[in-house]
Formats: C-alpha cells, structure tokens, sequence
C-alpha cells in the first residue's frame, strides 16, 4: 500500500509536470508563431502569383484546343508509360 | 516410415500449444479489422501477419537465425523503423492550417491530458491480482492517448518492450475507432448551439513560415526537451524536406517507398511481440481498457479546452475540433468535420480541425519526451 | 620508383591466380546470358557482376569489411533477401486462375517429381571421382528442379551454402531456358491429339476466395510442414498484400521499388559465392548435369499426370498444361501456349497453364519444406 | 559402398515421403478450395458491377466531349509532372 | 518540484556545452546554403540536419544505441552507401558524349592534377601550428579536388574518418560553387577567340558501344587499379544496367528510389561527424582553404590541357571545357556552356563538355585508387 | 623539418606517380574506345530505325485526332490515377 501510494505520487507529479510542460512548450510555439514566423511572413511574403493574363491564358487555351501538350506533360506521360512497361512487361 | 514419423514430428500439429494457437486467432483477428473493418489497414495487416508467424510451432521467426527476430532487433528494439516512419509522416504533413491559427495548438496540449490522466490509471490498475505496472509500463501504456502509433511504438520500445504487442495493438486499433469512440463523448460535451458555430476563414500562410515552422519547433525541443528530439526531430526533417521545395525527390521518396518498406517491416516486427507469454494475460485487458480511457479523457480535455477558449476568445472557435487534438491524422478531423456538418450543413471545420490535430501529434511527441526524461 | 613499384604490385596484373580470371571469364558468360540471350536478366546481371568483382584480386570484396561480405551476410546468409523477393512474387501473383481450376494443383505436385528424383542422382554421382554430396548438398541441388529462383537460393543458403552459386547459375540458366528444354519433352509425350484439346472457359473467381485463399495456404502450411513457413508464409503476406485492396500502396512497394532493391543485392551477394574454390570443380559439372535432369523429369512428369487426369476426367484436359508445373512462372505457361497453338490455332491454354504454373510454385516451397523438415 | 546403399535409402524414404507429402498436401488444398472457398464465393458474391448505365455512359462520353478530365486524373498527371520535374530538373 | 528539477535537467539549455551550439549554427549554415542558396540541397540538407541532431546534448544521437550511430557505422563506416550512391550516379550517367569524343579523357585526366597538387598543399599546411596531415589525411583532403561527393566521402571514411564532415562539407560546398569559382580561372586563362571556337558536331554512339564501355572501364580498372574497383565497379554496374535495356526496373530504382533512400541517409550520417571536437579547429580552415585551392588548380589544368591539345589537334578544341573534367556533373559542364555562348551566342558546348565532365568521375575515382592503393 | 622534407618527397613522388597513372589509365581508355569499341560499332550497328513511314504517320495523326489513345498509355494513365489514390486517399 506504501509503495502503491508512493506510485500514485510519482504518477501524479508526472501529471502535473507533464501538463504543464506540454502547455507551456506547444504555447510557447504559439508566441514563435505570432511573432518570428509572423515577421517572416511579412518580410519574406510568397512571390504574387499574377492571375493569369490575357497572354498567359490565351497559350493556355491556345494549348488545349490546338492538341499542343507542354513537352512536360508529354515527359511525364512517356515517362509513365515507360515505367508502366518496365514494371509490367518483365517478369518475376 | 521412420521419415514419415520425422516428419509428423515436424508438424505444426504435432507442436501446437494452447497459447499459440490463441495468439494465431488474436492474429487473424487483426487481419480481419484490417481487411473487412478497414482498421489502419497499413499497418494491423502486416502486425496480424507478423503475429501468426511468431507463433508458428518449430518455425522459430523470432528466435535467433528467424526472419521476425533480425527485423525486431534491427528495426525496432534500435528505434529505427518508428522514426523513419516519423519521418514520412512529417514528409506528408502540412502545417498550414497550424500556422495560419496557432490558438490550436492549445488543443493539442489539452488533449494530451488523456495520456497523462491514463498514469494515474495505469497505477490504480495493480490493484487488481495479476497486474503489476512500474511505472515506465504505465507510461508506455499512457501514451496510448497520444494516439500515435509511431510514437507509441517508440516509446513501447524504450520503456516497456514486453508491452508492445499489446500497446501497438490497442494504439491502432483505438486509432482506427476514433469515428466510434470519439462522436458521442463530442455530442454530450457541446450543445447544438455550439457544435453550429461556423469559423472565420484561414489566412493563407506563406511558404518561408512553413519552411522556418519545423526548424523552429526542432530549435525548442533541442532546449526544452532533448529526450524527445528523436522523434521531432525525424519529423521535422521529414517536414522541411517536403517544404524547401529543393529536394523534391527526396520528400517523395520518404512519403511513399521508404515509408511503405519500413511500415511492412515495422508491423512484421510489432506482430512478433505479439507471443502468449507477453499478450494472454489480465496486464493486455488492462491497457485495452486504459486505452480506451486515454482516448476517451483526450478527446473530452480537447473539447472542454475548445469550449473554455470560445468562451474567451474574439472570434468564434467550434469546441467540435478541439476533439481532432489527440492526432489520429487525419481521422479525428474529419470525425470534427462531419460532426460540425450534421449540425449545420454549411459548416465546414475539416480545415479548422487540422490545426489541433497537427498539434496533438506534436503534443503527444512532446509528452512522449516528458516521459522518456523523467521515467526512461 | 618506390611508390611505382608498390603500385604495380598493387595491381590485378601481378596478383591474379588462374582461377579467379576463369571464374571472371564466368561472370562474363553470365552477363553475355543476361544481356544478348536475355537469360533472367535481373538476377543474371547482378550475378555476373557479383561473380566479377568478388574474383577481383587485392580488392577484398568478400572478405571482412568488403561490399559483398556484407550483402552475402546481412541479406543472404540469413535467409532475408530470399524471403523478401518471395514476399514480392506473391505479391506479382494472381490465383485465379488456379482457384477456378482447382484439379491443377496435382499437376504441380506431379511436377515436384523432378526435385525428388534428383535427390537419387545426386546421391548416385557420388560414384564419380571428385564429387561428394551429402544428402543435405543432395537436397540443395535437386530443389534446381523447383525452377524457381528465391526457393533454390533459401534453400541452398541453409544446406549448402557453399554450392550455392552453382545451384543458382543452374536454376535461373534453367529457368531462361525452359523455352528450349521442355518443347521436346512436351511434343514427345503426347500426341497430336492431346496437343489439340481446347480447356472449357474459367469460372471467374471472386475476390473474396482470393483473399482466403493465401491465408489458407498459410494455415495448412503452420498445421502441417512448419519448415516451409518462412518461404510459404512470406509469399501469402505478399499475396495477400496484392488481394485485399486496402494496402495497395504496401504491395506495390513489395512489387516494384522493394523487390528491385532486393534483387540487385541478391544477385550481388549470390555472385559473391562464385569463387575459383566453389566453382570450379567436378561438382559443378555434376550440379548443371543434375539440374537439367531435374527440370527434364519435372516436365515430363507434368505432362503424364496431365495425361492420366485427363483419362479420368469429365472435362477434357490438355496435356501440355502440365509441363507448366515446374514453375518458371510465366515462361512454363506461355510455352505450353504456344505448342498448344502450334497444334490448333484456336487453342489458348495461357490462362489454364497459370493455374498449374501458379500450383508448381507452391509445390517446390512444401518440397523445399519437406526437405528443410528432413534433412536440415 | 555400404555407405551408398545407405545414402540411397535415405533418398529413396526421402523421395517417397516428399512426393507423398506434396500430393497429399496440395490435394488437400484442392478439398480446401472446393470446399471452403467454394461456400464463401456463393455467400459473399462479388458486387455486382451493373453494366454502365445510360446515364453513366453520358457522363463519361460528356466528359471527354466536354474535354473535363476528372480531377483524378489531373491530379495524377500533375503528380507525374512534378515527378517527373523533381528527377530530371535536379542532377546526381 | 523534484519532478521539475528532474525535467530541467534533463533540457538542452542545462546542458549545452559552447562548441555544441556553434556546431548547431554550422548545421543552420548548411540548411541555409541548402535552401535558399540552392547548394547541392539533396546532400547538404540532410547532413545540416544530422549535424543538428549530431549536437543536441542529452539525447545522444551519436552514442551507441543513437539513430545517427547505427547510420554511420552501417552506411558509411563500412563503404556501402557511398556505393550505393556511386552506382546510382553510374545509372545516371550517359557516356556517349564520351566515347564520341574520346580524347576528352585527358582533359578529365589533366583535371586531376587538382588533387594531387592539393596533397602537396596539405603537407605543407604542416608548418602551420596546430595542423598535423599525415599523408592519410592530406590524401583524404586532396580528393576534394575530384569534384565528386561520394568518391570524397568514401576516401575519407576509409583514410581519414575524423576529417570526413569537414572535408564532405568542403566537397559539396565546393561542387555547389563551381558556378563561380570556375569562371574566372576559366576566362584569365583563355583569350577571347579561343572561347568563340565552335566545336564539330559529335558522331551518333551505337548501343553495343554504351554497354561495353562501362565493361571496359571495369576491366582496366581490375588490370591496374584494383583499389579503384569498389567505387568504379559499382558506377560501372549501374551505368550497364542503365544501358543494356533488359534490366530496366532495376535501373530505374538504382537511379530514384535507393539512391534517394541512401541519399538521406548518407547525408544525415556525414552530419553526425560534425561535432565540436572534429570541426572546431585550425584544420578544418586548412580543408576548406585547401578544397577551394584543388578545386581552382583542378580547373586550371582543365583549361590548360585542353589549350594544348587544341594546339595539336586537326579538329578545334575549345579550351572551355577542359574546366568540366574536374566532374562535378553537370555543372561544370553547364558553366563551360555558359561562358562559350558569352563569347559566341551559337556556340554551344554543353555535349562536348559532357565528355570531360564524366572523365572527369572516371578520373577522379581512378586518383582515389591510387590513394588507397599507395597510402591506405 | 626533416620528416617535413620526407612527406614533401612522398607527397611529391605520390604526385608524380598518381598524375602519370590517371594519364596512361585514361590513355588507355581513349585507346581502348577508339580500336575495340570502334570495332564492335561498325559490327554491330544499331538497328536503322526507318523514318516514320506514311503508313506510321497516318495512325498516329489518326490517333491524335480521333481521340485514340494507345493502350500503354491508357494503362500508365489509369496506373498512374491507381498509385495517386493509393499514395493520397489512405493515410498515415
Ligand atoms: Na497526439
Ligand atoms: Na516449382
Ligand atoms: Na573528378
């Protein structure tokens, strides 16, 4: 009974310490967030994708109703084909 | 004739015992939720698979010279096999919704208080005869609630290895329930008033912060808590090489073939924990049931957290997704989403519920090195 | 001048002993086989490269702290590569066609005769000078007739080790030329007639007999030859894998990135074990002269079961689906094909030649077993 | 000699009880088959895929007249695209 | 409170010692040229991020029973992933450019003077206090010059494993550099009509000619050098597989999924040997200075090389690119290009730079043999 | 300073010998493309690949514009879907 006791103990303190780490760690990420990313963010904002112009949608639809593949999509898809046969057209 | 006897003493038939052939059923068991139910298919197959072979008569898997003992001993007892895991999972993770609205995280430590809570009762369980938990087994029980597998098994390994069959079993397959356990636990602690509440649109986050999030979070646990830098650290790894954008193939590589090799491979080695000696005892009940119960304290601490937040905060937050703060990725956020969706169709929260249920995976990894700094 | 004389005595030139450039000149061959005869290409080319470099003088491949030292040892030695690959056949595996016609599976149980009957060749040989097979070497060549590659090479790493490069230059040289051993033995023991009998169309088969059907095959394998587990067990996880269809990512790893991986370093490490010492001697002439005689009895002995089901059986069978119970899966099958289409341009047996080639693979993993249980 | 007659015995017990074994062992799986599987076939049939439907086939043929791609198949081939870019755009 | 004492203990911030956090901020210097600097970002990550790991006090990472441990002594230790690397880097590679252009090998040959001046360079840094080369450690340094990550890596882990993340650090950096390095050396040492000269177009390479190539190499390497023939036997079997077009599968694997897997790996492993006491000293400035040296002499000798031969050859020779032979594929080919068509808008020199770039490899792993052979 | 002049001697005559070395190992290479490959090219040349004839030509345009699309590439395609829904609709 002493030890189970002395084990509850242990338990508990583990609780206590434990819960208090896990918050005072993963809120301590809400500050890095809020304030280094936040900076970063500002700093470092993502390239402005432009919506996509005239001239750029205009070769895009060009693309598509004239049949004209971007040689990447044609890459790609030879290239799967290629993996496709080098899995399926050999045995064992 | 003689050959003939020899043979039959080679049989399986010939060498059956009792435990064995129960273990073989616990082990088609798993193959069954696997198959038809579906339960974290990826990796109770393979673990049901694994279980039946160590408990093949005369076969020997798991004794030296067999294929399941080289796979336990070079891939689980060293730690390797969770962490690349880790380390793919980070590589399939996306911070964004965490970053974007960093007050879930708050969730994620409020549902780690299943794990810690499960201590207690892992503790208050050597009462019954045939229990005896240290209290490093009651760690590696507790850690159930982190609802992680791969952290479970880790620290499985370190703390408790006897442990880990059943551990990983009830960490899967609790894992897989979430849908079950979680639903009604979400119901009585909310109203329908509450579980209605629509939330305010993410802003979009931009690629540096995601780039900088897994350094950052790394940097923390290297001064706070070095013990769980195993773990994060994999996973942060994993993350920053799927957001740099300058190693593309190696981001990929880590999300699908070397995590699929390593996860066939890791359930095998898990499966062969699963002996009589270490599973048919009133020890593996015990942390079926605690278990549950870890699962069962995470999800109602994540709600209750999320209720005490909404109370305080400016901008409305739907307690509902303070339930996907025991990870389970990406289970326990949609449970959240689907939840919020029967109260009010136009209440979309799977995005909101990404952020806590990202933060409970790192939660729960947190908690993990807690108890590797002060138990292990 | 110094260091030039201590770099020429660091070359090949002054170090090769005779028998390593004839064990070259035999990895060569290998590679021509794999390269311009397109023998088993991906097994003989790694193989033959490995025979090539573990003869390089001075270099040390094979010795303690060489490349393939480690292969032969991590991967080879205990038995892991083997079990690897087996796990990805089953997963390139497909029963149907063996489950809609079950009668097939005598055809590859006949067809194991071939492995057995070389068991008293391999004995009888020992009346030549120069050879000297123990029963458990005995075992390890005749499982040549198999025809089937990861089996021959499980097997040999257990009872022959040090015959193990000739047995898998016999069994993989054999396998790639299964088109040309069996076409005569085939046409001899039937006539035009027999050759001509169109099979009734497959019953398809559902999925979930697919599913069962390895864990069957598992089961009756733990009951009654527990020797045969490892290669058994780990063919039906990679079977299962492929069936079940909630863990395609695992059996396409197991199929694709995972065997690959494997295979190069099988086939490395197997090249390893083709030095001077083990190969050249009488014993290797006996070993390919054996292996011949073996796949020759394996087909011969398909073909007359064949032939005696299809007396006593309702629905017409065709004797040359049973040439395809050795194994050497799809070749056998495609073979007995195309003879059968030579005969009558409307009979296709590809799909009812896969149930028996499908069967001989099951059949050499118990004879292996058997002979695990018996002579290991 | 003696020895040979042995070893040939050995062989020979060695042969008959292999052969013996794999017969019965795979006959036994031919009862297994034909008994087992046979029952679970006819109680958990295979889904019945119906026959594409009027309305199903529409959709399809509307789809590639509309030249609207399932998002699946973009997304495939946009995945194989950055595959694709992320082994040939980056060397050794 | 004992529990939180306990707890502080055990975090980072207790028990970091000086060197550990300048060794960290090396580790963030290595990701910071990785990822925003685009330094060779597929090695460079994973070994900023091992060298991270590598320093965290407490969780030790690098002690027996640590992740980046069992990497280390596995993976590089024994010379098996640079290999694996190597023969990744062989399927990758295509020599036609070569072998249609073969006097291009003694531009890759003249390159090599890079390192074996540099060994002068190291033993001469001898007179500064507090650096001591053995010729080991000179010999591992020098091979920086080659240009060549793995080579370098395998070199030092066999000579001078203290020196191996210094001098891979110095190596990646370096190949990462070339861009600007190379440039001015290349335009002091050449006039303005020289890098207008437009070389002939290259014959088309037969098949027969690719697979035999790699053959050859091996052969000679085996007849003169077989020290060399770990790394090139390995390039030498993944550049045949990559041609023979039998073993496609297993090619395309060598050149994605197991280099990417061994990549991680290999990076994190080199990371792990950045610790304070290995880093943090006079030598390794002397590494990083003589790195730069044999890269720049390296591509000096290209130049001049390649200025002479232009002198006697009936055929034009851009001096340009004699500075690919110093290999770091394909970069330095990349600049040759770029300055020809600074100089000539329709001189584009890309194929014909190829051919020195991969002699340059050839060349470069046939030095690293001679250093074995001759100092190890 | 005496054992600094040995090492300088044998970094030099490591010098000498590896430069020499490299240069006859690559010699001999040029010399080895230049007889025996030249050799094996002109006696085994690669099979003439005849340029795309009409007939060729027409089933490919046929192919293009009647939305034909061979089976390889259909098989990649739906492989290609397959191994998406496999990497992303199951997770961890
Ligand atoms: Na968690
Ligand atoms: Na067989
Ligand atoms: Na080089």
């Amino acid at each position: 009974m002493d030890n189970m006791q002395q084990q509850f103990l242990e338990a508990g303190t583990l609780m206590l310490a434990g819960m208090v780490f896990v918050f005072v760690f993963l809120g301590m990420l809400i500050v890095f967030i809020n304030t280094v990313l936040a900076k970063l963010a500002i700093k470092f904002p993502d390239p402005i994708v432009t919506p996509p112009s005239r001239a750029n949608k205009k070769r895009k639809s060009n693309g598509k109703t004239h049949g004209e593949v971007s040689p990447a999509v044609v890459a790609a898809i030879s290239g799967a084909v290629k993996r496709y046969r080098a899995k399926h057209g050999q045995d064992k | 004739m003689d050959s003939l006897t020899k043979l039959w003493l080679s049989t399986g038939l010939a060498n059956f015992e009792p435990g064995q052939v129960v273990m073989m059923l616990v082990g088609c068991g798993l193959l069954y939720l696997a198959i038809a139910r579906n339960f974290e298919p990826l990796l109770l197959l393979p673990m049901g698979f694994g279980a039946i072979l160590t408990n093949i008569p005369v076969a020997g898997f798991s004794e030296v010279g067999g294929l399941l003992h080289y796979i336990y001993y070079a891939g689980i007892d060293t730690g390797i096999f969770p962490l690349i895991i880790f380390m793919g999972v980070g590589a399939m993770t996306d911070f964004g919704a965490l970053i974007a609205n960093p007050k879930t995280l708050l969730l994620g430590a409020a549902a780690q208080f299943g794990i810690f809570a499960t201590l207690f009762g892992a503790i208050a369980l050597n009462y019954v005869p045939g229990i005896e938990f240290t209290l490093k087994d009651a760690s590696a029980i507790a850690i159930i609630g982190g609802a992680d597998g791969p952290t479970a098994i880790f620290l499985a390994s370190k703390l408790a290895p006897d442990l880990l069959g059943a551990i990983a079993v009830a960490a899967y397959s609790y894992m897989a329930l979430v849908p079950i356990i979680q639903p009604p636990i979400m119901r009585a602690l909310t109203t329908e008033d509450e579980r209605k509440i629509e939330m305010a649109q993410l802003r979009p986050v931009t690629k540096i912060e995601k780039i900088i999030f897994p350094l950052g979070v790394l940097m923390m646990t290297i001064f706070f808590l070095p013990a769980a830098t195993p773990l994060v650290g994999m996973f942060c790894l994993g993350n920053l090489m799927r957001e740099v954008g300058v190693v593309d193939r190696l981001s990929s590589t880590a999300q699908n073939e070397l995590i699929n090799i390593t996860t066939i491979f890791l359930g095998l080695g898990v499966g062969s924990k699963l002996s009589a000696e270490a599973f048919l005892n009133v020890e593996t009940i015990g942390i079926l049931v605690l278990g549950a119960v870890a699962f069962s304290i995470g999800t109602a601490s994540g709600v209750i957290m999320a209720k005490i937040m909404n109370k305080f905060s400016k901008v409305p937050i739907n307690p509902l997704i303070g339930a996907a703060g025991v990870s389970a990725v990406p289970m326990a956020a949609r449970v959240a989403n689907k939840i919020g969706l029967e109260a009010n169709p136009h209440n979309f929260l799977l995005m909101h519920a990404m952020g806590p249920n990202v933060a409970g995976v790192l939660g729960s990894a947190v908690a993990a090195g807690v108890l590797l700094a002060l138990v292990g």
